[in-house]
Formats: C-alpha cells, structure tokens, sequence
C-alpha cells in the first residue's frame, strides 16, 4: 500500500495537468462521482459530521489498527473532497490520520477557497476522521 | 437633486476588482452592502482630522467629534423621519437593537404567562431574543405561520391578539424570501388589539421609501448601517420617546451615567441613557456619510429602480428549466431565493464564485423558513441600487454553466 | 525588529493639525488614541478590496473577510498570550465586555446573598455594571477602598474575601490616576480565597508590556480598540475557556446560533457564542493591524519610553507652584491628573484648548474617585507612544498662561 | 430699557474688536469676575442647573411678568457666560427669553466652542431660564 505522503504527491500531479478553476471542480466533482452512494440508513444522525452548509456522513470501521471508512455527501464538492480524503488515507494504520499534511488541499487551491477558519468544512471531516483513528489505535494498542 | 441610478456604480471602487479572473459581480448585498467612495472617505476624514471621544464639553477636537456624532444622529432622524432625534439610539446593528428592546422591554414589562407573538418569517436575530426571553420570564413564544405564498396573513395575526399580547415583532422585508410585509395594515391591527410592534428593517430602509416611523407608527424600528452603505459595527435602535423613557437601560457605564455612589447610581438622560460605554463614533460618521450619499437620489426613483431590476431577475430566473423560485408575494423587495433541481445549493454557489459571481447560500439565518419550506437552504442572489441587468444576466449565465457542470 | 519610539510621531497624520492657530498637542490618550496610517489604510483597503459579512464557507470576498476577521483574532490572542484564539471574543468596547461577563456569569453563578468586590479606583464602566447586577440579584457590592495614595491595600483586600465573594473586579490601570495596579500580588489572593478575577485593562493593554493573561491568571481581561490605536466600535473580551464553556450566550441571533425551532434553540461552538449579528470585521481588521503596529516596537523599550515621559511629565508640574498632583502611587502608567489651586479644571481644560493643548476634565467616569478625594474634577492629561517631551513642555507653558490670564 | 436685539448687537461690537481667542477669553472671565458673587447659602441643589463640568446657580425672581436673576458659577468661563446672559435678558419681560436669538454666541465663537450638542451648559442654562420666563408669564397673566 502507498503512504499518504505517495498518494499526495500523485494528486498534486494529476491536478497541476488541470488549467482553470473550472477543470479542477469538474475533477473534484468527477471524484466525488466516482465515490459509491452510501445506503440511505447508513445517513443517520449518528454518522452525520456536522459541516455548515451540507451533510457529509462518515461510516468508519477498525481493522488491525487500520481504519476504513465509507463517506458521502448532498454536496458534490463535498463529496469531491471527501473522495480525496479516502484516496488519501481509507486503510491507513492510525499513526498516517495523526500526521496527514493538508497542505495538499493548498496546493490544489480547494484548501483556502472552500474553508476558511470559520467555514472549515474539511476542518471538520478531518477532526472527526483523527478522533475515530485515536480511539482505533487506542483499541489496538490495548 | 436627484443623481443617476446606472452611474451610481462607479462610486463604489470595489465593484471594479476581480475575482477569479472574472469581473467581480456582487450580488450577496442582504448579508452587506458595499460602500461608496463618500463613505470610505469619511472615515480616513474622521481619523486624519477629528478622531477623539465624544465627551461633554473639553476641547476642539471633542467638541468636533461629539458635533459630528450628534449630527449623524440627526441625519439618520430625519431619514427615517424620528420626531426628536433622541430617539435615534446608536447600537452595533439590528442584533444588538432587537436584543437591547427584549432585555430592556422585557424586564420592565413581561411577566409570567404574557405573550409575544413573532412572525415565522423572521431572522434568527428577531426570534431568539425572544425565544429567550420568553424562557426567562415563563412567558409564551407564538410563531404567526407563513401562507403557503411566504406572506403573513393579517386575519390570522387578528386572531392570535389575546389580552396577554405584549408584543408583536416582525420584518418589514424577508431577508431570504423578500416578501415585503404591509405594515400599514398590521401595526394598526396590533394597536387595536393594545400591542405595540417592534419592526426589524434590516432589509427594507435601504430599499424602501417607506421607511417613516411615524407614517408607520412603529413603536420600535431596528436596522443596521452596514446593510445601507454604512460601515460595520453601527446600527440603530429608533424607539418612541415614550417608550424610551420608560424602558430601564440595557449596558452599564461611560456616558450614560448621571451619579454614581456605592448605594446609589442614576442615569444620564435620552438618548445617553441606552449609549453605555465609548460610541462608535467613526461609525455614526460613516453612517450619516451613507444617508448622505443615498439622500443624492430620489427616493422613490431608486425604489423603482430595484424593483424593475427585481422583476428583470424574477423573469430571467423563472426561464431556467428545473429552478424553484421560493415565495410569491405580492410585494417583493431585493431577493432572489432559488434552487435548481439536482444541486445542492452550496454547491451552486462554490461554482458561481469561479466565475466571480458572488450570492450566499444556506439557511441565512432563517431556519424557521427553510423548514417551512421543508428545503435545507437555498441560494439566494439579493440586489442593491449599483446592480443592474448585466449582473443579473451574469447570474443566469453561471447557474446555466454550473447546471452544464453537473448535470452529466 | 523594533523601530524608534520618537519617529513614530510621523506615523499619525492627524498630530500634524493646527488647533486654535496652534499645532495639536494631543494629550487626552487616555479617552482615545488617534491612529497611525497603517490602520487608517487597513480600513480603507478593507472597503476597497474584501468588505463582506463573514460567513460558513461562501463566495470568495465572504472568505477573505473571514479569514481576515479570524486572523485579527489570533493577533489579538497572540498580544495577549491567551491559550487559544477562541477566548478572544471582540465586543464593541471595554463597557460591553464588562457588561457581557456581569450578564451571563451574574445569570449563572450569583445568588442572594453572594458578594461581588470592586475597587474604589473603578471607571463607571467596571463599577455600575456590578453594581447594577447586585441589585438586581440581592447580592451585596462591596468596594474596595482607595488609600491615602490612591493604592490598592492588599490586606484590606483579603480581609474583605468571605465564602460568599464570587467576584472581585477591578483595572490594572486606573484612568484617573494612573496607579498600576499590583495584579501579580491581588490575582493570587483572590485565587486562594476561591475567588475569580475581571481586569479591566482599558488603560494598561496599551501601556504595560505585562498583558499575558496566561502569566497574570486572568479569569476575564477586557479592553478597547480605540485606546489602542485601533478603529472605534472594537473591542475585546478574554476569557478563559472554561469560564467561556460555563457561561450562557449574553446576545442572540445571527451567527451565534446553532439551531432553532418554535420549541428549541441550540448556540454555535466557541468564540460565536458570545459574538451575535454581524461582526464589526472592519473594526476587527483595524485592531489587528493595530497589534501589528504594536509589534513593530519592543514592547519593553516602548513601555520605558512612555514611563520615563510620564517621569518627566510629573517632575515638570510638580515644579508649578500651587499645582496639586492627584495620587502617589509607587507605580504608575500614563496618566497626570491634577488642579491649580483657584483655577477650575473646566476653565483650565478650555484655555489650555485655546492653545491647542488637548486634555480632558472632570470626574472621568470615576466619581467614587473624585468623592473619596472629595474634588469636583481634575485635569488630566494623558500620554501615548507619540507624545514627546516637547507635549509637555507645552503643557506646563499653557498651565502658566492660564494661570497669567486667571489669577489677576 | 434697552430691548435684547440692542444688547446682543452692542456686545457683538464689543466683541469685535477683540482680536484673537486668548483676548476674547480675557474679556469673557472678566464679565464674569464683575458680576457679584452669590452668597454661599443660595448655591443649593435646589437653585443647581446641572451642568456638565461646572455647577451653575440662577435664583429667579418675577415682578410685573418680568424675569430677574441672579447667578453664579464655579468656573469663570461658565460665569463669563451666564454674565452675558444677565445682560441680555435680566429684567426683560418674559417674551422676550422665549424669543431669544442664540447666534450671538455663535457670533463670538463661544457657542461652537463651548457647547456642543452633547455638552449643551448654555443650552441648560437657557433652557431653565425659559422655563422660570413661562412660568412668569403664567402668573402674571393669571
Ligand atoms: C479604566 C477604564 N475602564 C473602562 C473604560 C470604558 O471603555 P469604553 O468606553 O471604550 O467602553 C475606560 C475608558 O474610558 C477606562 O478608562
Ligand atoms: C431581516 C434581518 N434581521 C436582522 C439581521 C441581523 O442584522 P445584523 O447582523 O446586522 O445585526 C439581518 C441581517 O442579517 C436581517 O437580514
């Protein structure tokens, strides 16, 4: 299995091929896309991240201290940065959750334009994925 | 003398940036308006020539601040034609306003079981305060419904008055359906019924002519600077003097006392008694600069200005396939609130953004409406007297892009 | 990289007016300080180039104010070293930050029969508000009293602790006199009396490079903008988070707001709680650059540059005969407060004024002051980083023309 | 006796030869210093108009629907200016307060300087004398 660090790289690559703002949301979009819908009574209240302006839901699964998690979205572009999150860390050990640098989203621009300190939609989707890696370990370990 | 409408545009320097490579086109004006040149320039004037506090009496710059400040507060009287301007209470903005009649008005005249009747059409910032306050008090919270046309029905508020009515407090405009309510029809009502009314025009004094108090005779009227060309973190609080002068303060401190010991504190008189602690005199300033600037035009004209760019939008909306228009009012000021079929509205708006087109997207503070409407938010384009046709055909343009974008 | 504290002068362009055919000697900093280029620009860049209300995610200029609005707030959580930029909550002034925490931890944490204790050396704002919530509760409002150098004694301040003090109030610096107030002595105290502590730090945040409210303990540390150089109608509320977690929202509406029904209303996580309606993002972005304007200096070096011109300042009116100078503290920051016998301070305010001298007279918001020196007023000048001993030299050369002109 | 139009344009003459603000001052205090002072036992709140800065004293008196007063102050400027009121208006019939025409201070600079909306020491002092003026009136015309 590819790092983190791998699979960032090779986003960042296929991104810098992408000319404007509008070939980049089509690409996030189409990641978003291409992410499976999640059956509709996996959408509880339980799973629901509390974003701002659009539900994501997490299901998040333990395995031999990997964590595996399905996500979805009524936002496409939420759904495209959820799909990122998945290339990026779905069945990753716990410690990569804890490190993930998200200056990836920087570079590809999303960072800085869909979240701001206030927004931080992608904050969120983030805390919530290192908290349920945290008690993975945890279970793990013990 | 009156200016003209299209030319106003230029005297706002920011409309000529650009964002994401595309002209900037704003159309997010119900969050906050941008500024004329007058108005920016006001407050470098303020702070390269007369910054000090306002105090009673001291030296010239004092005294220049303190005159400057009363005479925005005379400005801004007459624009909304107060009878003393002492009855112009400076606040940040509308949430402070309203916040300051629920905890003043509150503690001098609700008692257990009294009610408060708001409208469901509200903003959060003219429901919670009451909400709230009827929690406080053990006090009963009433929400007059929304027709199925996002209007207010007069003969069911009629029938909500009970002798335990203290209050009515409603919008004069709909920050996210427009729906301009007939206040001269519905504050006589509540006065029959002995019920005073506290009006949010938030998003009315910048759009209608009507926008006289005592016309109106509302009891108290709240609206906010940075919604009319005025710089942020100034509002105001217009009360009848009587009430005024009946209400206990809100905030403690600085210029509104009178004496001070350790057993005994009275307060200075109106409107001083509602101003605790240093004013935001540079926002007055900037305030009376925005009255100014919008006294250039003929009041009437600038109505029908945005009305007619109004119907333009209703229109160009209106012949997207698969785009719900929310509400149907009779009357309707400055907003557009929309979804296309299939797109999440945050969506919608991310991707208008790419081609500079700027709306807010949500629930804009107005949850009781969205689920009214049973919608999780909408998009939500709100105009102001420097857009015109060209925004709005940009607008149409992006959701047709953004409609290409997704639906594949 | 610190600059030099006399070139800073250049960095206000209001210092270069004429007041009276005289040029400006500002010496009223104590009520408000004018504003280097750097913020009056901040402004104006604000309006031209990002003006938008902040909101959750959003069009492009909505991101940038917020980002802008939230960078303002780490800088002001840097200054004052809190542990997290979330106990940084911007109210509009030191009079609503006070009146914010003697609203909700008086709603949450006073009963009958509790104590709350001010200091006798308390401006209106950090006095009436306590004052007032004692009233309205049934506690009891003890006053810590002056000493024969208008010192806070922190014997009589621990014998007056009982197991029913919930509070104790009181500034670091007193507007009056200047006193520096020993907080590293008094927070201790109360701490091990159980007992939490609100610095009033309107006159100190600018002055006194002691502002870690980390370092001092600090249950609550509330200040202005405009006494530091920032834009008017900002300010700040410290708190430490825990108190911030326990504490019930003080206003309500707008971004505050989490959830609302007819039935239910849940509040928005930290800092958004405390900040209802739109934010003053001007404002905020106005104090930021402010603090960068600070930072600019060392902020030791500034402190000594501003003690040894109050130093000096002292020395000068002690040499005027006849001249009384109020307070003898051991410690004191910025501020000369004083009479001429047989001259009244109003007269001597406005004939310094002829000459362009700026000071302030009265009872500066703080007649338990004036009672317990049993005067009508003084005179007080008040020093700022810009001033120089020049300002003095003309102070005192006003102070003897007064005297000329009056005692014939 | 002279009417108050007269007085106010004799003071503004006088005025006008002042030439700068330390003389027109000069000229202010010393009206005051000419006019008596009030004996201790009549400075009481009762014969107080709040002020701002300075406490100001007017005992009135009313003879034939006519207004007397005396006054003084504990700032020599306010005195100065209360001193100027005494010329204009003492022992002028009571019409003749309700008529008066302020811009003589505005004239002489000391309204602008002086007062302001907020600070208003002339404004109260005027005000109060208008009150006693129709509170003459009342009872010479009753
Ligand atoms: C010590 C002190 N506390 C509180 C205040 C009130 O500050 P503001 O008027 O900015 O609310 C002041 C300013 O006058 C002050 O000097
Ligand atoms: C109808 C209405 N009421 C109240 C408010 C609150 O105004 P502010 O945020 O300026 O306090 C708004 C603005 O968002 C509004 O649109």
């Amino acid at each position: 299995m590819q790092t983190t660090a791998e699979i960032a790289a090779q986003i960042s690559a296929e991104f810098s091929l992408l000319e404007n703002w509008e070939e980049k949301y089509d690409y996030l979009i189409e990641k978003g896309q291409n992410l499976p819908d999640m059956p509709d009574d996996l959408k509880s209240d339980e799973h629901l991240v509390k974003g701002c302006q659009s539900s994501v839901w997490f299901v998040t699964e333990c395995r031999e201290g990997r964590l595996y998690f399905q996500t979805d979205s009524d936002s496409l572009i939420v759904k495209g940065l959820a799909a990122l999150l998945v290339e990026l860390l779905n069945g990753q050990p716990a410690e990569a959750y804890q490190n993930v640098d998200l200056s990836l989203f920087d570079t590809l621009g999303f960072w800085r334009h869909l979240s701001s300190q206030r927004s931080n939609g992608l904050t969120a989707m983030v805390s919530f994925l290192k908290a349920a890696a945290e008690d993975c370990a945890a279970h793990h370990g013990a | 003398m009156s200016i003209s409408i299209p030319a106003a545009r230029a005297d706002f320097p920011i409309l000529s940036t650009r964002v994401n490579d595309h002209p900037l086109v704003y159309l997010d004006n119900a969050a906050t308006t941008q500024k004329p040149q007058a108005v920016i320039d006001s407050l470098r004037d303020y702070y390269t020539f007369v910054n000090s506090n306002v105090h009673r009496g001291g030296h010239t710059l004092a005294v220049r601040a303190t005159d400057m400040y009363e005479a925005a507060r005379e400005k801004v009287a007459r624009f909304i034609n107060a009878a003393h301007a002492h009855e112009v209470i400076f606040t940040r903005g509308t949430t402070e306003s309203i916040n300051l009649v629920a905890n003043s008005f509150g503690e001098a005249f609700i008692q257990p079981g009294d009610e408060i009747i708001v409208s469901e059409l509200e903003h959060h910032s003219n429901y919670v305060p009451w909400f709230e306050l009827c929690q406080r008090k053990g006090a009963r919270f009433r929400v007059l419904p929304l027709t199925p046309t996002g209007e207010l029905d007069p003969d069911v508020l009629q029938s909500m008055f009970t002798e335990k009515t203290r209050l009515l407090a409603l919008n004069q405009v709909s920050n996210s359906l427009g729906t301009v309510n007939p206040l001269e029809t519905l504050i006589p009502l509540a006065h029959a019924a002995g019920v005073p009314v506290l009006v949010d025009a938030a998003q009315s004094v910048q759009h209608l002519a009507a926008r006289d108090v005592q016309a109106l005779d509302a009891d108290f009227y709240a609206f906010s600077g940075h919604k009319m060309y005025a710089p942020m973190g100034i509002g105001v609080l217009y009360a009848k003097e009587s009430w005024l002068e009946k209400l206990p303060p809100f905030l403690y401190g600085g210029e509104m006392i009178d004496q001070v010991s350790s057993t005994r504190v009275t307060f200075a008189q109106l409107p001083y008694k509602f101003e605790a602690g240093t004013p935001n005199v540079e926002g007055a300033v900037g305030l009376g600069a925005a009255v100014d600037y919008l006294n250039r035009f003929d009041q009437l004209e600038l109505q029908a200005y945005e009305e007619d760019l109004l119907a333009y939008g209703i229109e160009q909306l209106r012949a997207i396939p698969g785009l719900t228009l929310y509400g149907n009012p009779r009357h309707r000021s400055s907003i557009l609130p929309f979804n296309v079929e299939g797109i999440q509205h945050y969506d919608m708006g991310i991707l208008l953004d790419t081609s500079g087109v700027a709306v807010r997207t949500g629930q804009h503070c107005t949850q009781p409406i969205m689920d009214a409407l049973s919608i999780s938010g909408t998009v939500r384009a709100s105009l102001a007297l420097y857009n015109n046709r060209e925004d709005i055909d940009a607008l149409t343009r992006g959701i047709r892009r953004v409609m290409k974008m997704l639906r594949r």
